[in-house]
């Protein structure tokens, strides 16, 4: 186990440096930030002095050399424009976002495979069904707009909750509840059809027949096989809401990687982007071990 | 009128399919008491294992439907009680050992946590579940229960699994124990543990045993009276005394006039080049050594039995032999070449030549394959065998031979019972027309009737088309009929190999000379002879 | 009956015409038949659409700018409402079908196939090629779908085939993923290895008996998809990346109605539901068809109305 | 009384550094708050440029302005406010070591900042440079201390210190004691950022903040909310050198091909007004004898009609550039005006592109291979045009679209001119273009909607945009 662990992580050391290679030289082709970030009426002098300033001048190759070698350090370097070190800038935003995104895949994680089990089990009843509905309604809609409609009823109609921001529990209460939509409804169709056909299987008769109460039926014997997919699904969900959760952390003013990585982006911010990169894609591998993980625990006969 | 502890009157159950109802039971009636041993015999498909499931509460409904009829236990009608009423029967009163032990077993959980939770939905503490999961595991005869408590069923031979099932059913020391062909796939050795294993139990708690089989053997040896099933009817009733020397029914004199073992046994073939030889073929499992080298040869049109212990290896050396899995040591020589070092690609060319029939014919069979689909594969992949037009009359045609209708083909694996997927994958090992077909108790669920057509026609085959045999059996009586050659086996060793004369009548090893004397007869006044002599050769 | 040898040709195995059956099939699930019809409809809408009310659809009209729904005096196309520009909204949704479509299918589409195809791959071949592609995959799911879209649209210009690229791109690994996880589950099973004994082709193998089991999965996954497609090309064209006005998709509708939710909600609702809609339907044919395909539970459905169907 | 303030924002700062104040995001939390300048221009009466820093000015010849400061005044780490501090602040922002954007409105002209005595400080340009004192509104002054490098603490000698800054939630200012002036009435402001106008309005309308300054003007319909003139203006920049772009009589036809007054009220707010030049009416000679071009969609079709006869390739497609959020409803807009112009026979095509894009369409050098209309916003609240006029219109200018030795001749003369004479120059140049050259298609001064909670008092002004002093805000 532990030297498969020690060579997958090295793969993955592989594979990330595939991607800075490739967010490196793509990136620097998008547009110029001495463009972007000096003012329209700024003079060529200007531009040419920011440039000098980031190093933007050097042939791409040169750079790139430069920035493996502060790499290596641990020096992502400096934020074009917010004169601040860009690894800084991307962990102070990383925290929320790895908050925001462990608080909601765990209620959405729990919450699907409750009522995706229980749907499976009563496939066609009025409880199957309704759920689904409500599931698909939440999957498929914007969710901007559950965002703003949220807003609107419950901050400004009841004020019960406050529109945006951080600060109390109750801050994070709307966004949790707009993120938990869209992944909650994925999951629990993938849950509820997977878990149709495991209770197709013998072993599932075999539990009835020593007398296994209905709930451990379905949440120990027939869950455990039709975890696969979901596992999968969820990772999905996971590095979605570790690359960000941009509509939601726009609309609420959370102060995430999401809306940091989207404006770095348009304001080809490289630094910034580059560490963002790093830093969830370095999350979004260790998800996926941990996942490789638990599809060996779940089923033994994949364990190699 | 009396009380019996389980009563079942007038049960049907149909199911709706494509093709129409399926009548499976059409108005049985039996009773079962404390202490007693019913034994339901009777023709594959004839709903034996349907009723069973009636009482267990485990049929889908839908497709399945009772349709009449009652099911009482202890005085009260189980169809009319609450899923939770009977829940708490399940298990703890009433229990079950499935037909089909590896999709019985759950893939994903260790085997000891399998067993214990009977006892743990029932409310017992864990260590005490444990340690009677612990205790029955060892009783069963599983070899290192302690350590195997932690394995999965994958891990397990087809045999070993049956006796977990068997030790999941007795953990609560139900009154009623329901055993759909608990000893299949056993070797007779352990055949005869577990009867008696069971026997013990009947008389320590006067449980009620309902014990589905086809093995005419084990009627005699275990069954108090017995019922034989056709076609969803019960068409006799009686001790197996009575059954055996005064059949009333017509299928019943047919069940006995096809009880194997009497025939002339054959004899070897000798010389002639061996197609087929197996030299130091070795496996290990980790620590385990489950084949330690073997040794043997096949001549062509020849039939070579594998007999021995559960969990000797047996299967093993036919999943090694078809690359299935790959050896740890030894060779295969198939023809002259070394099956062992071929390349998947050159391997895919052999394929076709060598077949197989598994142990589990439930899940040897794409649940998504209608049996059409599932034989006709055959030709898809080798289109070479037959041009497509014909294929639909040759599935009729093998279909039959087996002693299936060619109507089934449109059905899928689950509509059928245990025996007739067996038969499904014989067709569909037939339908390639190898040289060589590896028979994996292919068929230890049949009844004995169908049992006797299928040896025919595989006797045709090997006479007609000089297909030659592995024929991994613990069914003794069927390997003296079949067998040219007979191979015992013993923890992943050849003991004993010779001609079957020599092996059934001049055995060497004291454990051949065992497994012999542990087969059962379907005379129960031959049978209870047997026990005597059994009994004074383990003390001896 | 069991030894009785019927004469071959007296029993004719028959098979039912396939598409009668399907159609019998499909008549048992009510639910089914309506999201069936839904998506012909919006399939014609796709198709001839743009041809009939291309015109309509762009013709602004200040005067009817954000007209309120269910009015008729200004022609039944403003049944829905009109936009922002006076436009009929529901002649909008019209046309819009197309461009939604031609994105969405082929978004999921290509998604599907070349992420389930190396799934399959990865889950069935040897450990190398397997480790390559899920490493692969690691470096698509990590790389922002936005820098991506930046990226590819930024060079190769904003046209709808590269929106498909970019969305597509970024939809694979979710395939990807769990066919693989799949695979490695259903290749230990015994009627894959009966197959190997028949000596089947790994690609019969991995398509006839492997990727039955998994179809299920990825289309549950794959209807979902549509929404999320429609709904993150919707958000690349509100950054100003992706498809652009004056071309439509209910995507861009949605986003740009976004900032009339409190004053017009009709401009943004309108598009929304035939996003929920589209993806409500193809998720209760996918359920069907969850059930047509699996023999086990086909039963449902052929037993129609008799039984608690 | 509880004096603390919330303003809400759309976006974040990346840096609050005093002499990037010009930058409107940090401006409106620095400016006049954290950092003062020496002059300030007016922007609620008219009383023109104030003193602020510098107590008065006077140009002591041709070339050299004199400065006398302000006594007594001290920056917020406790340091006296004299001289060398300005100077340093005029260096620092020069320098290159650091991309101050104050810099460039010193562009081209050479200035030398000379401490005659702590409070006395003489500038001497090359050449003339008769606004110099309202360039000097720009200049934010930091402590002769404070390093060549962007701060994350700047230092001001406002009425305002900058007491928190937890990046991506909120900023906070807090009021000091020893401020030289009056004290305001706010002790604490805390700004907050929200991207979504609907959610900053609704923040005022819950309580959770007290002020919007801008929020969509489909929200704006409570009393709570205000419009003002944001100095904004909006047109389609023309390059002349491409035909059909070149010719006069098209240029004319894409300008009385739109029907500007239909947008006032409903895509675009209420109170917007009609541009004539490129800035807002209040800038120094501002030509009120421009006359808006009406809508002459009849007219338009004949220019048109007349240039192809000919030979201008009039067919030709138009490429419109517009950019995504450029404004509220910008791309009802765009797609309004393309609309508009394709129905008197323009043969235009629509694309709405991000802030890169747009900017590699909107700066020089430029796509020469179609004839491209780029739809921008241009914002100068200075009340001088030559904020404006040599990059727009200058043959050398960055952004200017037109190559025409009059108006050349022109900008550079009114820069140099002053009083009368550089407002009848300015005023001059801003006919011509508007009228002979029809430089671009001139559309709109926008407006902007804030809202203001009841608690406070508050009225936002053209230059609220770019700034937001907290001592114009009254407690109720
Ligand atoms: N789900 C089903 N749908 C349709 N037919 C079914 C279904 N399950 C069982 N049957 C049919 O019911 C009949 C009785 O099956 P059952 O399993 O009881 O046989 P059995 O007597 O146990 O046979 P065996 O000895 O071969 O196990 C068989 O003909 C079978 O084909
Ligand atoms: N995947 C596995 N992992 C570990 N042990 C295994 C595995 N497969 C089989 N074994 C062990 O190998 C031994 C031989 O198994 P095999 O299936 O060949 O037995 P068999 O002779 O066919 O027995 P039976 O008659 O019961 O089917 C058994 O002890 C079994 O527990
Ligand atoms: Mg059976
Ligand atoms: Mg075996």
């Amino acid at each position: 186990m532990k030297s498969t662990l020690g060579k997958r992580a090295l793969s993955s050391f592989v594979s990330l440096f595939v991607l800075i290679v490739l967010v490196f030289f793509l990136s620097r082709l998008t547009g110029d930030p001495a463009a972007l970030y000096l003012p329209v009426d700024a003079s060529e002098e200007m531009r040419q002095n920011f440039r000098e300033l980031h190093g933007l001048n050097d042939p791409v190759l040169v750079q790139f050399g430069r920035y493996l070698a502060d790499l290596a350090q641990f020096d992502f370097g400096e934020s074009l424009r917010k004169a601040r070190p860009a690894l800084d800038v991307v962990l102070e935003a990383f925290v929320w976002t790895l908050k925001l995104a462990l608080i909601t895949m765990t209620l959405v994680t729990a919450a699907a495979i409750v009522v995706g089990s229980i749907a499976a089990f009563q496939v066609g009843r009025p409880f199957d069904r309704f759920a689904s509905v409500l599931s698909l309604i939440g999957a498929s809609a914007p969710d901007f707009w559950i965002a703003i409609v949220g807003i609107v009823i419950f901050s400004v109609n009841l004020a019960w909750l406050p529109t945006s921001g951080t600060g109390t529990i109750w801050h994070w209460v709307l966004p949790i509840s707009v993120l938990f939509i869209r992944p909650f409804g994925l999951i629990l169709q993938i849950v509820r059809g997977s878990m149709i056909n495991a209770l197709g299987s013998p072993y599932v008769k075999t539990a009835r027949a020593k007398g296994v109460k209905n709930g451990p039926v379905i949440f120990v014997h027939t869950l455990r096989n039709a975890m696969l997919p979901v596992i999968t699904v969820i990772g999905d969900q996971a590095a979605a809401l570790l690359n960000g959760a941009v509509v939601v952390e726009t609309i609420f003013g959370f102060p995430g990687v999401g809306k940091l990585m989207i404006d770095s982006i348009l304001q080809r911010d490289f630094n910034v982007i580059l560490a963002a990169i790093m830093v969830t894609a370095v999350a979004i591998f260790i998800m996926n071990i941990l996942i490789d993980i638990a599809y060996a625990l779940l089923d033994p006969r994949i364990r190699a | 009128m009396a009380e019996h502890l389980l009563e079942v009157r007038d049960l049907s159950v149909r199911f709706h399919t494509t093709q129409g109802i399926v009548n499976a039971v059409n108005g049985i009636s039996w009773h079962l008491d404390r202490g007693e041993t019913l034994a339901i015999l009777g023709e594959s498909g004839s709903g034996k294992s349907v009723s069973a499931s009636a009482i267990m509460n485990l049929i889908d409904m839908p497709p399945g439907e009772i349709t009449s009829g009652q099911i009482l236990f202890d005085g009260t009608d189980l169809l009319k009680a609450s899923e939770e009423e009977r829940r708490r029967l399940n298990g703890k009163r009433i229990s079950m050992i499935f037909q089909d032990p590896l999709g019985h077993l759950n893939p994903v959980y260790p085997v000891g946590w399998q067993i214990a939770e009977t006892a743990m939905a029932h409310g017992q503490s864990k260590a005490a579940a444990y340690e009677r999961a612990l205790k029955l595991m060892e009783r069963v005869g599983i070899p290192n229960a302690k350590a195997s408590m932690h394995k999965y069923p994958h891990q397990f031979s087809g045999g070993q699994r049956q006796r977990l099932m068997i030790a999941m059913a007795l953990v609560l020391k139900p009154d009623i124990l329901i055993a759909d062909e608990p000893t299949t796939a056993l070797d007779v050795t352990v055949q005869a543990e577990v009867l008696s294993l069971l026997e013990e139990l009947q008389d320590e708690t006067g449980m009620g045993l309902l014990l589905i089989t086809h093995d005419l053997g084990v009627v005699a040896e275990a069954a108090d009276r017995a019922v034989v099933m056709e076609g969803g009817r019960i068409v006799e009733t009686g001790t197996p005394r009575d059954l055996y020397h005064n059949p009333q029914h017509p299928y019943t004199r047919k069940l006995l006039a096809a009880a194997p073992g009497r025939g002339e046994m054959r004899t070897a073939q000798s010389g002639g080049q061996p197609i087929l030889e197996v030299h130091g073929l070795r496996k290990s499992y980790g620590e385990l050594a489950a084949l330690k080298g073997v040794d043997f040869d096949l001549i062509a049109g020849e039939t070579l039995a594998v007999v021995g212990e559960s969990g000797s290896g047996k299967s093993t050396i036919a999943r090694l032999m078809l690359r299935l899995e790959e050896a740890s040591g030894g060779t295969v020589k198939w023809k002259g070449e070394d099956i062992l070092a071929k390349s998947p690609r050159e391997m895919g060319k052999l394929r076709r030549q060598l077949q197989m029939v598994f142990q589990d014919p439930t899940q040897s069979l794409n649940p998504n394959m209608s049996v059409y689909e599932i034989i006709s594969e055959a030709w898809v992949i080798h289109p070479d065998i037959l041009p497509k037009p014909k294929w639909r009359a040759r599935v009729g045609e093998l279909l039959e031979q087996v002693g299936l209708k060619a109507e089934h083909a449109l059905r899928y694996p689950h509509q059928f019972s245990g025996g007739q997927r067996q038969r499904i994958a014989i067709a569909r090992a037939l339908a390639l027309e190898p040289d060589l077909i590896i028979c994996d108790e292919a068929v230890s669920a049949l009844d004995v009737s169908v049992q006797a057509q299928v040896i025919a026609l595989l006797g045709d085959l090997r006479d007609r088309l000089g297909i030659a045999f592995i024929f991994i059996a613990h069914d003794l009586p069927v390997v003296r009929d079949f067998a040219d050659r007979v191979l015992v086996m013993k923890q992943g060793e050849i003991v004993e190999q010779g001609p079957v004369r020599q092996i059934f009548d001049a055995p060497r090893e004291h454990y051949t000379r065992r497994l012999l004397a542990a087969g059962l007869d379907a005379d129960p006044d031959i049978q209870a002879d047997r026990r005597r002599a059994r009994a004074a050769l383990e003390t001896a | 009956m069991s030894n009785a040898t019927t004469n071959p040709a007296a029993v004719e195995v028959k098979v039912q015409s396939g598409t009668r059956r399907v159609l019998r099939m499909l008549w048992a699930d009510k639910l089914a038949i309506c999201a069936a019809i839904f998506l012909i409809v919006i399939l014609l809408c796709a198709v001839f659409g743009p041809m009939f009310l291309e015109d309509m659809a762009a013709n602004t009209n200040l005067r009817a700018r954000n007209a309120p729904p269910f009015e008729l005096e200004r022609g039944f196309f403003f049944i829905l409402g009109g936009d922002a520009l006076g436009r009929p909204l529901l002649a909008r949704i019209i046309v819009a079908a197309q461009n939604t479509m031609v994105i969405a299918a082929g978004a999921v589409l290509a998604s599907l196939i070349v992420g389930s195809t190396l799934g399959l791959i990865a889950g069935y071949a040897g450990r190398w090629t397997g480790e390559v592609i899920m490493r692969l995959a690691d470096v698509i799911m990590s790389f922002p779908s936005l820098l991506l879209a930046v990226i590819v649209l930024y060079m190769l210009s904003p046209s709808i085939a590269n929106l498909v690229l970019v969305l597509a791109i970024t939809r694979i690994p979710i395939y990807l993923r769990t066919t693989r996880a799949e695979v490695l589950e259903v290749r230990e099973r015994m009627f894959v290895q009966a197959a190997k004994v028949m000596g089947a082709s790994n690609r019969r193998i991995v398509f006839k008996h492997i990727l039955p089991v998994i179809l299920p999965t990825l289309l549950t996954i794959a209807t979902l998809d549509f929404a999320f497609v429609m709904l993150a090309e919707s958000a690349l064209s509100f950054l100003g990346i992706g498809i652009q006005a004056p071309e439509i998709t209910w995507g861009l509708m949605v986003s740009q109605g976004r900032q009339y939710l409190t004053n017009a909600w009709w401009l943004a609702f309108w598009p929304g539901l035939a996003i929920i809609l589209t993806t409500m339907s193809l998720n209760l044919l996918s359920s069907w068809m969850r059930v047509a395909l699996n023999p086990t539970q086909r039963w449902r459905l052929e037993i129609g109305g008799k039984k608690n169907g | 009384q509880d004096a603390d303030v919330t303003v809400v924002l759309a976006e974040e700062p990346d840096l609050v550094e005093p002499c990037m104040a010009t930058r409107s995001n940090i401006g409106r939390i620095v400016l006049g708050n954290i950092s003062e300048t020496l002059t300030e221009l007016d922007v609620r009466g008219d009383e023109g440029l104030k003193p602020r820093l510098a107590e008065s000015w006077e140009m002591v010849n041709d070339t050299t302005w004199r400065f006398n400061l302000r006594q007594g005044v001290s920056f917020s780490d406790g340091s006296a406010f004299d001289a060398e501090d300005v100077k340093h602040s005029f260096e620092r922002a020069q320098s290159d070591q650091i991309t101050c954007e104050i810099s460039r409105y010193y562009e081209g002209i050479s200035i030398t900042p000379k401490v005659v005595d702590a409070h006395t400080i003489d500038f001497t340009t090359d050449p003339a440079q008769p606004i110099l004192p309202l360039l000097l509104s720009l200049l934010t002054i930091v402590p002769s201390e404070t390093p060549i490098e962007f701060t994350r603490e700047p230092v001001g000698t406002g009425p305002y210190v900058l007491a928190d800054w937890a990046p991506g939630q909120s900023i906070t200012l807090e009021r000091r004691d020893d401020y030289w002036g009056d004290a305001p009435a706010v002790s604490k402001a805390t700004y907050v950022f929200r991207n979504d106008p609907s959610v900053r309005a609704a923040m005022v309308a819950t309580g959770e903040a007290d002020i919007a300054p801008s929020i969509s003007a489909i929200d704006a319909t409570t009393e709570m909310d205000q419009s003002y003139p944001n100095s904004e203006t909006t047109y389609l920049r023309i390059d002349h050198a491409v035909a059909p772009l070149d010719d006069k009589r098209v240029r004319e036809a894409l300008n009385i091909g739109i029907d500007r007054e239909a947008f006032v009220g409903t895509i675009l707010a209420e109170g917007t007004d009609i541009a004539t030049a490129i800035n807002v009416p209040t800038t120094l000679g501002w030509n009120a004898d421009t006359a808006v071009r009406g809508y002459d969609p009849e007219r338009a079709k004949a220019l048109l009609e007349e240039a192809k006869a000919d030979g201008v390739p009039v067919d030709t497609e138009i490429l419109l550039v517009g950019r995504t959020g450029n404004f509220p409803g910008a791309t009802e807009t765009f797609e309004a005006i393309q609309s508009m112009l394709s129905e008197v026979g323009f043969n235009i095509r629509l694309q709405m592109v991000e802030v890169a894009e747009h900017e590699q369409y909107y700066s020089k050098p430029y796509v020469q291979d179609q004839p491209i209309l780029v739809g921008a916003q241009h914002d100068n609240s200075r009340g001088d045009p030559v904020f404006s006029m040599y990059f727009k219109y200058h043959s050398d200018g960055r952004q200017s679209g037109i190559a025409d030795d009059k108006a050349d001749d022109l900008v550079e003369r009114a820069t140099a001119a002053t009083g009368e004479e550089r407002e009848a120059l300015w005023s001059e140049l801003f006919g011509y273009l508007h009228d002979e050259v029809i430089a671009d298609v001139l559309l709109f001064h926008m407006v902007g909607h804030a809202r203001v909670g009841n608690g406070v008092d508050y009225t936002p002004t053209i230059a609220t945009n770019s700034q937001l002093q907290l001592s114009e805000i009254g407690i109720k």
